[in-house]
């Protein structure tokens, strides 16, 4: 097993893998990862009604066994339930990947006992944005919904009977229903820079539906399946290059439609910027909780942003939000948990966003894909400035 | 305008504060010698003191015009002269961040000047300071002076 | 103390009319007043002057003051002046403010009265509101070790060598050659007495080789130091010699015996040395030295010694010093006009550099003495000599090299005059820079022997098939072309910093200056302090100079050193780093930003934390800056310090 | 390594934000966004987000010694009689409520809310103003008239505001500070709140009933309201401030104010406080802690340590508010549930009055069957009768003082938390007339004493200081008081 290697995989337990999705190797791989005492605790998302999940962090593997994961999990700021140094594994969209390796290098969580176990992810949506869709689009009752899936271009709700009721993801975007405005532009839906990247998209043949496709991008990758193999918990057989090929495509496809909305969302500001964020700011009632949501902010209660910053302040924007944007210029991956919970609903993550961009551009830095360090708190690329 | 008596000068002209950072060896050292060699300049700009263009927070700047600064300059020693290795060079990607925050926000560009002064460039800190007087001076008032401050 | 409700006097000085002249120091005093937590102001004529500060002391005592402002000129040139005026009566020294309303202010404003008034009450506002929040700092001190590191054993070194030597501090000698001595060792002559140099340096070589307090270290590299002030740790390696020093007579019957010949780096490439060999006659120590790179091993020398002292089989050893203090003492080059072919060098056989025609001067030398041209080995009639090769020369070093040139060109015309009166001499220069005492005369020496002084740059230089050289030059005086034919060109190279200086300076954490030199610690006032405490630069290794001052400089880092030794603790000043262990979260940032290493992550998972290692910290703040939380504050230069210089730069409704 | 997570309702307001508590193994506890939750959608204003930071746990006391629960509970058992007075603001579970008021039936005695203004106005008025509209209604509403501050009071009715206006509503602020979001600030007497405010049916009105507030006002918009049509909707400051007032209804209510004088004037003895701070809720704190010095028992239920915690005979410490089992009925009137089971206050009041353990069950189909609904389910708001009632003559008092000091309560007022809110406000007239200097403290001083503040410049109206945190010098929600540098 190398890295760069590609598998479908599925657990060997029956339940698991008839209630799991894709096989369940997911749920089987991080139990073995307990039950073996390769960690001493898995992040599950635990279901909280239909399209809701929260992460809970367990060391029970009956617990990580009976979880299964949700469209509509919000991304996981791990410090916030762990300690350093605990081994830990968890299932993690691109985003989650992205916001555990920024922590990482903030030395809030070490990269070297986190198994980061990656999954595909077209996209997440809000539950409040998902009951009101069902109401007024689908017109069904969302106490009926039973499961859902994207599959080209549709999103498609399975009701309890049973009944399949697709509709073009376009179609409900276009009304404001549908994605999360930043998973609508978030380009990276394979979790390249996890320890490794599951999903369905490749699975084909008689294994579609019963199996995930896993891709291997770290020794730690290896590390944590090789286990849940050793422990008899999942097998594995090499992916085909037809299974590669169409994953490669539907990823893809997903990065036009990402590239489409980032030309919607992101147009340039028409008229005075100034007066654009000072509207768009000029709610805020200064809770904190985009501060204290964001996966990038190592800071604790105290933090340049809040301690120079007092709702006393007589200024025409408040300083908490002009220091965070310059933090997160370089670090901001558009997670979208600011605008999630933001009780006056400023856009936060599409502001940050917008001074984030030219920022990562310029030098050619992505926040969350590697353990390279934010340019901000680079000294490197002085040097080279010399 | 209530400006013009910020200053204190007697002609209607409105005349901008403008906020300077000097680091301790360099630039500081750069304005006295504008004393020295007696070069007038406008009495616009208000001189804080910090040991190294390194220490240069941008909390300090942000914080600076949301005061109600129209301008604010950081300056400290040229490149490959700092007093402490390298801190103007980390003053320099700060000043990145710091102008493309900036224009992004929609304040002039103009508003946001680095600037390396050395302790014998007296001369030269005057025009940087009479420069940017005027270059301020074109842009008018910032727009992110709170109400009622001179 | 720090709780405690700030009291502050305002002191405004009129600094004769220097600033009384411009601005209305009194308004300025009465505005003070309106502001909170000042309970008292005063109008000094002169504040820095006895009376002036006796009324701050006044002051103090009679409002109970405990922080004191003072508006008048720079910080740069008066802050130790009032630290220590509050100190003695009894307010820290760092709840003094400094507010610069002349050189700042009143200076540049000569004739605007109501502006230059109105800056000088906003930027007393700003000190005032500062003031309130500065906090008493004690200088701590840390213990200093009472052994010295001197880098670089040419002359400059060997001085401070000697000295801390005779003052008693074990020293650690190192050089990196297989002999001290230096360049000086090279000369034939030194200017302006032309005395020979070896005949004085000799003495001193022996002189260090004798005191028992210097250890010298020679044919050895300083490959890193750590620590700081007082307490340095450093690494040295000693590379193989290939023989056992201690066994060694340095009798030479092994390089008799080698087969290998190669140029000889102290003669310039001109003459040869073998694979072994002693560096010079006059060498200390007095011991012979294997070029394993060039050694084709025959084992000949091993035969030939019979002390048997030769080992092929040595290796290179690392040893680790603990010192308290370092003179860096590394030297210079010569300009090298090879790369660009200045003046024809490199490209026709008759023009050579100073060094090189020192080589051919000296009795010692390859020649014994005998002046010859390269190409047939003929002794030149008429020689030339171009000053500034590589010294004030927009395409090289704009630089002057200290006059070392001139008087090296002015010295050894003379010489040869002296010795072989029939030659002619011809020096093309820009200036003669004869600036120090007796190079006038040795000046004038030169011209009555019958030197020709041209002055002018040449602007062409021809070969001839003979060998000859023509020089193509412009005599400024008299303001026209001429073409001079000479036997042999000489070049008076500059002076370049050392090869090695790049590598040392990032070792010491030391900055250079543009020039490529390193940088002390102030060009004036501190020549041979640098920007490390406790780590002093002599010699060349701080731009070009001539032997007199470079020995003066090597007494002087004795000097400065010696203060801290003898105290046996050094100061470190108070506006270091400090970090709120609350509210840091080990996030790391400061670790790499800090270009002094005072940070490390101890502990591990929940008990991680940062370490600060305050006596390394050279507060510059740039940690304080990166760090997001704000754990990390600079003394004295805290986050809400200068905010509040920030935050008062404007007022409601003017005053 | 593993963590409780309970679903729950923020306690700061009547709002009730949907919230889920992480409790660790240690006991220490983290919010986080519950999205899901219909009435906020996981959003939470600054109380809900610092919330571990704003509640601490109670511990059960008798004559200022910790004891166990039991003890404690035996100790109040003993301690209240007849002619005891109990007071419960709806800072509790509609059940714990219930209870208590069977504890009182039991002494002869009812449970008051504190709040006056539903003593001295007509019941026919009382559903109105207890149960608002669905804050959804608020959305579709043509216009809407603000009595209130909604960023410093309700500051999640400002999404609902802002959807409004992006569906087209137009909004006017009647209150001391202009309203950011407001298309209109004015203030306007209230004898001109007709003329002035053209209403209709597609209208809805938000106004404040607070335990200090004056009848009179409340009268004024009733009319108002039914004059026009307009939706009108009271919100309380306290997370179940509704249900405990249905749960109540018909019982003889007392203002706060009334308990503190009849207390003064000795009726009053014995104080039973159901998660009820008096003297966090009121503004002369001075003045209640005087008055409660004078009770020969003071008996306090309470989940949260707080300053009357401190200061009672008797604390019987119940489990923090997500813990508990039951009901909570917020300004919509809509009910709630959270997954807590905890029912150690009413366990309590089970063993004060010898009934079963089980009291709980009964109690809560009682608050069932009061609220005319089988099951609770989040997502739907119970339809409750709200009776015509005939217009009242109402004079309020005029509250405009030279200079004033006025609160702003939020749910940082009410309990008693100085967050980000230790400052006060006034316009930039004021602050240059008193020649204050930027980013020096003023100095108030009022009769009782004087304070040193923050302050900051915004637009509030002519004369007055207003302030989000309770200042030691205050006599009432508004203070005449001069200004000073």
């Amino acid at each position: 097993m190398d890295i760069g290697d590609c598998y479908v995989g599925w657990a060997t337990d029956e339940d698991i893998r008839t209630r799991g999705a894709s096989g369940g190797l997911v749920t089987a791989m991080l139990a073995a990862a307990l039950e073996k005492g390769l960690v001493e605790a898995v992040v599950v998302l635990k279901k909280l009604g239909e399209f809701e999940a929260v992460p809970i962090v367990t060391s029970d593997p009956e617990e990580v066994k009976a979880a299964a994961g949700s469209m509509h999990s919000v991304p996981i700021v791990l410090s916030r339930y762990l300690e350093y140094g605990t081994k830990v594994a968890l299932p993690a969209k691109p985003c989650d990947a992205r916001a555990t390796i920024e922590q990482a290098k903030r030395q809030q969580v070490d990269i070297d006992t986190t198994y980061i176990v990656g999954l595909n992810c077209g996209g997440t949506m809000h539950p409040a944005v998902t009951r009101k869709m069902l109401e007024t689009v689908y017109k069904l009752d969302p106490e009926e919904i039973a499961g859902e899936e994207i599959d080209k271009g549709k999103l498609i709700f399975e009701t309890k009977d049973g009944e399949e009721h697709a509709i073009k993801i376009d179609e409900l975007e276009e009304e404001g229903y549908g994605r999360r405005e930043s998973c609508q532009y978030c380009e990276i839906n394979i979790p390249v820079m996890a320890d490794l990247a599951c999903g369905n998209w490749g699975v084909i043949g008689d294994l579609a539906g019963k199996g995930t496709f896993v891709e291997i991008n770290t020794e730690k990758g290896i590390k944590i399946l090789q286990n849940a193999i050793d422990a008899g918990a999942v097998e594995i057989t090499p992916a085909d290059d037809k299974g590669k090929a169409i994953r490669a495509k539907v990823d893809g496809a997903m990065m036009k439609v990402a590239a489409a909305a980032d030309e919607k969302y992101l147009a340039p500001i028409e008229g005075s910027h100034l007066d654009y964020y000072m509207n768009a700011l000029a709610d805020c009632i200064n809770c904190g909780a985009c501060k204290a949501v964001c996966p990038v902010c190592a800071c604790g209660e105290g933090a340049k942003c809040t301690e120079f910053s007092s709702a006393s302040d007589t200024y025409k924007m408040s300083l908490f939000h002009l220091v965070r944007f310059v933090h997160l210029m370089d670090s901001c991956i558009g997670c979208g948990q600011c605008t999630d919970v933001c009780p006056v609903d400023i856009s936060l993550t599409h502001i940050y966003q917008r001074f984030a961009r030219p920022m990562q551009e310029e030098f050619e830095y992505k926040p969350g894909m590697d353990m390279t360090t934010p340019p901000f708190f680079g000294v490197d690329l002085l040097e080279e400035g010399q | 305008m209530a400006e013009a008596t910020a200053t204190g000068t007697t002609s209607e002209e409105w005349q901008p504060k403008i906020v300077m950072f000097c680091c301790n060896w360099c630039s500081y050292g750069g304005a006295d010698s504008a004393g020295m060699g007696r070069f007038q300049q406008p009495p616009t700009v208000r001189v804080i003191r910090v040991m190294c263009s390194g220490r240069m927070d941008p909390v300090f700047i942000l914080n600076a015009f949301l005061e109600g600064a129209d301008g604010v300059i950081f300056s400290g020693c040229h490149i490959g002269d700092c007093h402490y290795v390298n801190g103007n060079y980390k003053a320099t990607i700060k000043y990145k961040f710091l102008k493309a925050m900036v224009n992004e926000l929609g304040l002039e560009d103009e508003r946001l000047k680095l600037d390396w002064i050395s302790a014998s460039e007296g001369e030269r800190y005057a025009n940087v300071v009479t420069e940017f007087t005027e270059q301020i001076k074109k842009v008018g008032p910032s727009p992110l002076k709170p109400e009622g401050v001179v | 103390m720090e709780n405690e409700e700030p009291r502050i006097g305002v002191f405004v000085c009129e600094c004769g009319v220097n600033i009384g002249g411009y601005l209305d120091t009194q308004a300025v005093a009465d505005y003070a007043l309106t502001l909170p937590n000042v309970v008292h102001t005063k109008v000094n004529k002169f504040t820095c002057a006895d009376s002036g500060q006796a009324e701050i002391q006044a002051g103090i005592k009679e409002h109970n003051l405990n922080r004191v402002v003072v508006a008048s000129c720079t910080p740069r040139t008066h802050e130790p002046t009032f630290r220590a005026c509050c100190k003695e009566a009894g307010v820290n020294p760092y709840q003094f403010e400094f507010v610069n309303i002349r050189d700042q202010c009143s200076w540049i404003h000569m004739w605007d009265w109501e502006g230059a008034t109105a800056k000088a009450k906003d930027l007393v506002r700003m000190g005032v509101a500062r003031s309130r929040l500065l906090e008493p700092l004690d200088e701590s001190s840390v213990p200093v070790d009472q052994n010295v590191l001197v880098i670089g054993a040419g002359v400059a070194g060997m001085q401070a060598a000697i000295d801390f030597g005779d003052m008693g501090y074990n020293v650690y000698l190192v050089e990196k050659g297989p002999s001290i001595g230096g360049r000086m060792a090279r000369f034939d002559k030194v200017f302006p007495t032309n005395d020979c140099s070896i005949c004085i340096l000799g003495p001193k070589m022996v002189e260090v080789a004798r005191n028992k307090n210097i250890n010298i270290m020679s044919y050895s590299e300083v490959t890193d130091v750590d620590g700081f002030v007082g307490n340095f740790e450093v690494t040295v390696l000693h590379k193989p010699r290939y023989l056992d020093t201690d066994i060694c007579t340095g009798c030479g019957a092994c390089q008799e015996v080698c087969p290998v010949e190669l140029p000889s780096e102290f003669n310039e490439n001109f003459g040869i040395r073998k694979a072994i060999y002693i560096p010079f006659p006059q060498a200390v120590p007095m011991r012979a030295v294997l070029d394993k790179d060039n050694c084709i091993g025959c084992k000949a020398c091993e035969k030939a010694c019979e002390a048997g002292a030769i080992r092929y089989d040595q290796e290179p050893i690392y040893e680790k010093l603990k010192v308290g203090v370092i003179t860096v003492a590394v030297g210079m080059d010569a300009f090298d006009p090879l790369p660009h072919n200045n003046y024809g060098y490199g490209l026709y056989d008759n023009v050579i550099t100073t060094m090189e025609f020192e080589r051919l001067l000296n009795a010692a030398g390859p020649t014994g003495g005998h002046v010859v041209r390269p190409s047939d080995a003929v002794e030149p009639i008429t020689v030339g000599f171009i000053n500034c090769v590589g010294s004030r020369d927009v395409n090289e070093n704009i630089y002057c090299s200290g006059g070392v040139c001139c008087m090296f060109s002015i010295k050894n015309a003379q010489l040869l005059k002296e010795k072989r009166p029939e030659t002619n001499h011809y020096i093309f220069y820009m200036d003669i820079r004869s600036t120090m005492r007796g190079f006038e005369e040795a000046y004038n020496r030169a011209r009555d022997l019958g030197v020709k002084f041209i002055r002018g740059k040449p602007v062409e230089i021809t070969e001839k098939e003979n060998g000859n050289i023509v020089v193509r030059v412009e005599d400024t005086l008299k303001g026209e072309i001429v073409n001079v034919e000479l036997d042999l060109l000489v070049l008076g190279t500059g002076l370049v910093p050392n090869e090695g200086i790049s590598e040392m300076g990032s070792i010491l954490k030391l900055p250079r200056s543009a020039d490529g030199f390193l940088t002390e610690l102030h060009p004036k006032l501190a020549p041979v302090d640098t920007t490390t405490d406790g780590v002093f630069v002599a010699g060349c290794a701080a731009g070009p100079r001539d032997i007199a001052y470079a020995t003066a400089h090597g007494s002087a880092t004795a000097g400065r050193a010696t203060r801290l030794l003898s105290v046996g603790s050094a100061p470190i000043m108070g506006i270091t780093a400090r970090i709120d262990e609350d509210k840091c979260v080990v996030c790391g940032v400061c670790v790499d930003k800090c270009p002094y290493g005072v940070f490390e992550i101890v502990g591990t998972n929940g008990d991680r934390r940062i370490n600060v290692v305050e006596a390394l910290c050279k507060g510059c703040g740039t940690c304080v800056t990166a760090c997001p939380t704000g754990a990390l504050e600079q003394s004295h230069f805290k986050n809400d310090q200068v905010l509040a210089q920030v935050r008062n730069v404007f007022q409601y409704g003017g005053e | 390594m593993n963590e409780n997570i309970f679903t729950t309702v923020c306690p700061g307001c009547s709002i009730a934000c949907g919230m889920y508590v992480r409790e660790k193994d240690d006991g220490t506890i983290d919010i986080d966004w519950r999205k899901d939750a219909v009435v906020n959608a996981g959003k939470l204003c600054r109380f809900g987000v610092r919330l571990s930071a704003n509640l601490k746990n109670a511990t059960s006391k008798v004559d200022g010694n910790e004891v166990e629960f039991s003890d404690a509970v035996t100790a109040a058992g003993k301690a209240i009689g007849d002619g005891a007075a109990f007071v419960s603001v709806g800072n509790t579970t509609c059940e714990e409520h219930l209870a208590l008021m069977k504890l009182a039936e039991s002494k002869g005695a009812v449970v008051n809310t504190g709040m006056g203004a539903f003593a001295s106005i007509p019941a026919e008025c009382h559903p109105t103003m207890g149960v608002g509209v669905p804050l959804d209604a608020i959305e579709s509403a043509k216009k809407i008239v603000l009595f209130i501050d909604p960023y410093e009071q309700y500051p999640l009715l400002v999404r609902r505001i802002l959807a409004a206006k992006k569906n087209g509503a137009t909004v006017t602020a009647v209150g001391w500070k202009a309203v950011s979001l407001a298309d209109e600030n004015k203030t306007i007497d209230p004898a001109n709140y007709g003329s002035e405010l053209a209403l209709d049916s597609d209208s809805v009105i938000i106004a404040e009933i607070n335990p200090s507030t004056d009848p009179d006002r409340v009268m004024v918009l009733l009319n108002l309201a039914k004059a026009t049509g307009a939706a009108i909707m009271f919100m309380k400051p306290f997370v179940n401030a509704v249900g405990c007032d249905l749960a109540s209804k018909k019982t003889e209510q007392k203002s706060l104010d009334q308990i503190i004088a009849e207390i003064n004037d000795g009726k009053i003895k014995t104080l039973v406080c159901l998660d009820s701070d008096l003297i966090e809720i009121m503004p002369d704190e001075t003045a209640v802690r005087e008055a409660l010095g004078k009770l020969d028992n003071l008996i306090v239920i309470t989940s949260r340590a707080s300053a009357i915690a401190d200061v009672a005979k008797i604390v019987v410490a119940t489990e923090p508010f997500y813990r508990k089992a039951g009901t909570v009925v917020n300004a919509e009137g809509r009910v709630l549930v959270g997954s807590g089971d905890g029912t150690d206050g009413i366990d309590a009041v089970g063993t004060l009055i010898g009934q079963p353990a089980d009291l709980f069950t009964e109690l809560n189909s009682a608050v069932l069957a009061t609220l005319g609904i089988d099951v609770v389910d989040e997502r739907v708001v119970p339809a409750y009768e709200k009776p015509e009632y005939g217009a009242m003559d109402a004079n309020p008092t005029a509250e405009a003082v030279e200079t004033a000091l006025v609160y702003a309560g939020g749910p940082f007022f009410w309990n008693g938390i100085v967050d980000d809110n230790d400052f006060v406000e006034m316009n930039l007239d004021m602050v240059t007339a008193n020649s204050l200097l930027k980013g020096i403290p003023v100095k108030l001083t009022s009769d009782k004493g004087e304070v040193v503040i923050k302050y900051k410049v915004s637009d509030v109206a002519p004369g007055v200081v207003l302030s989000n945190a309770k200042l030691p010098m205050t006599t009432g929600m508004v203070t005449s008081v001069t200004v000073s540098r």
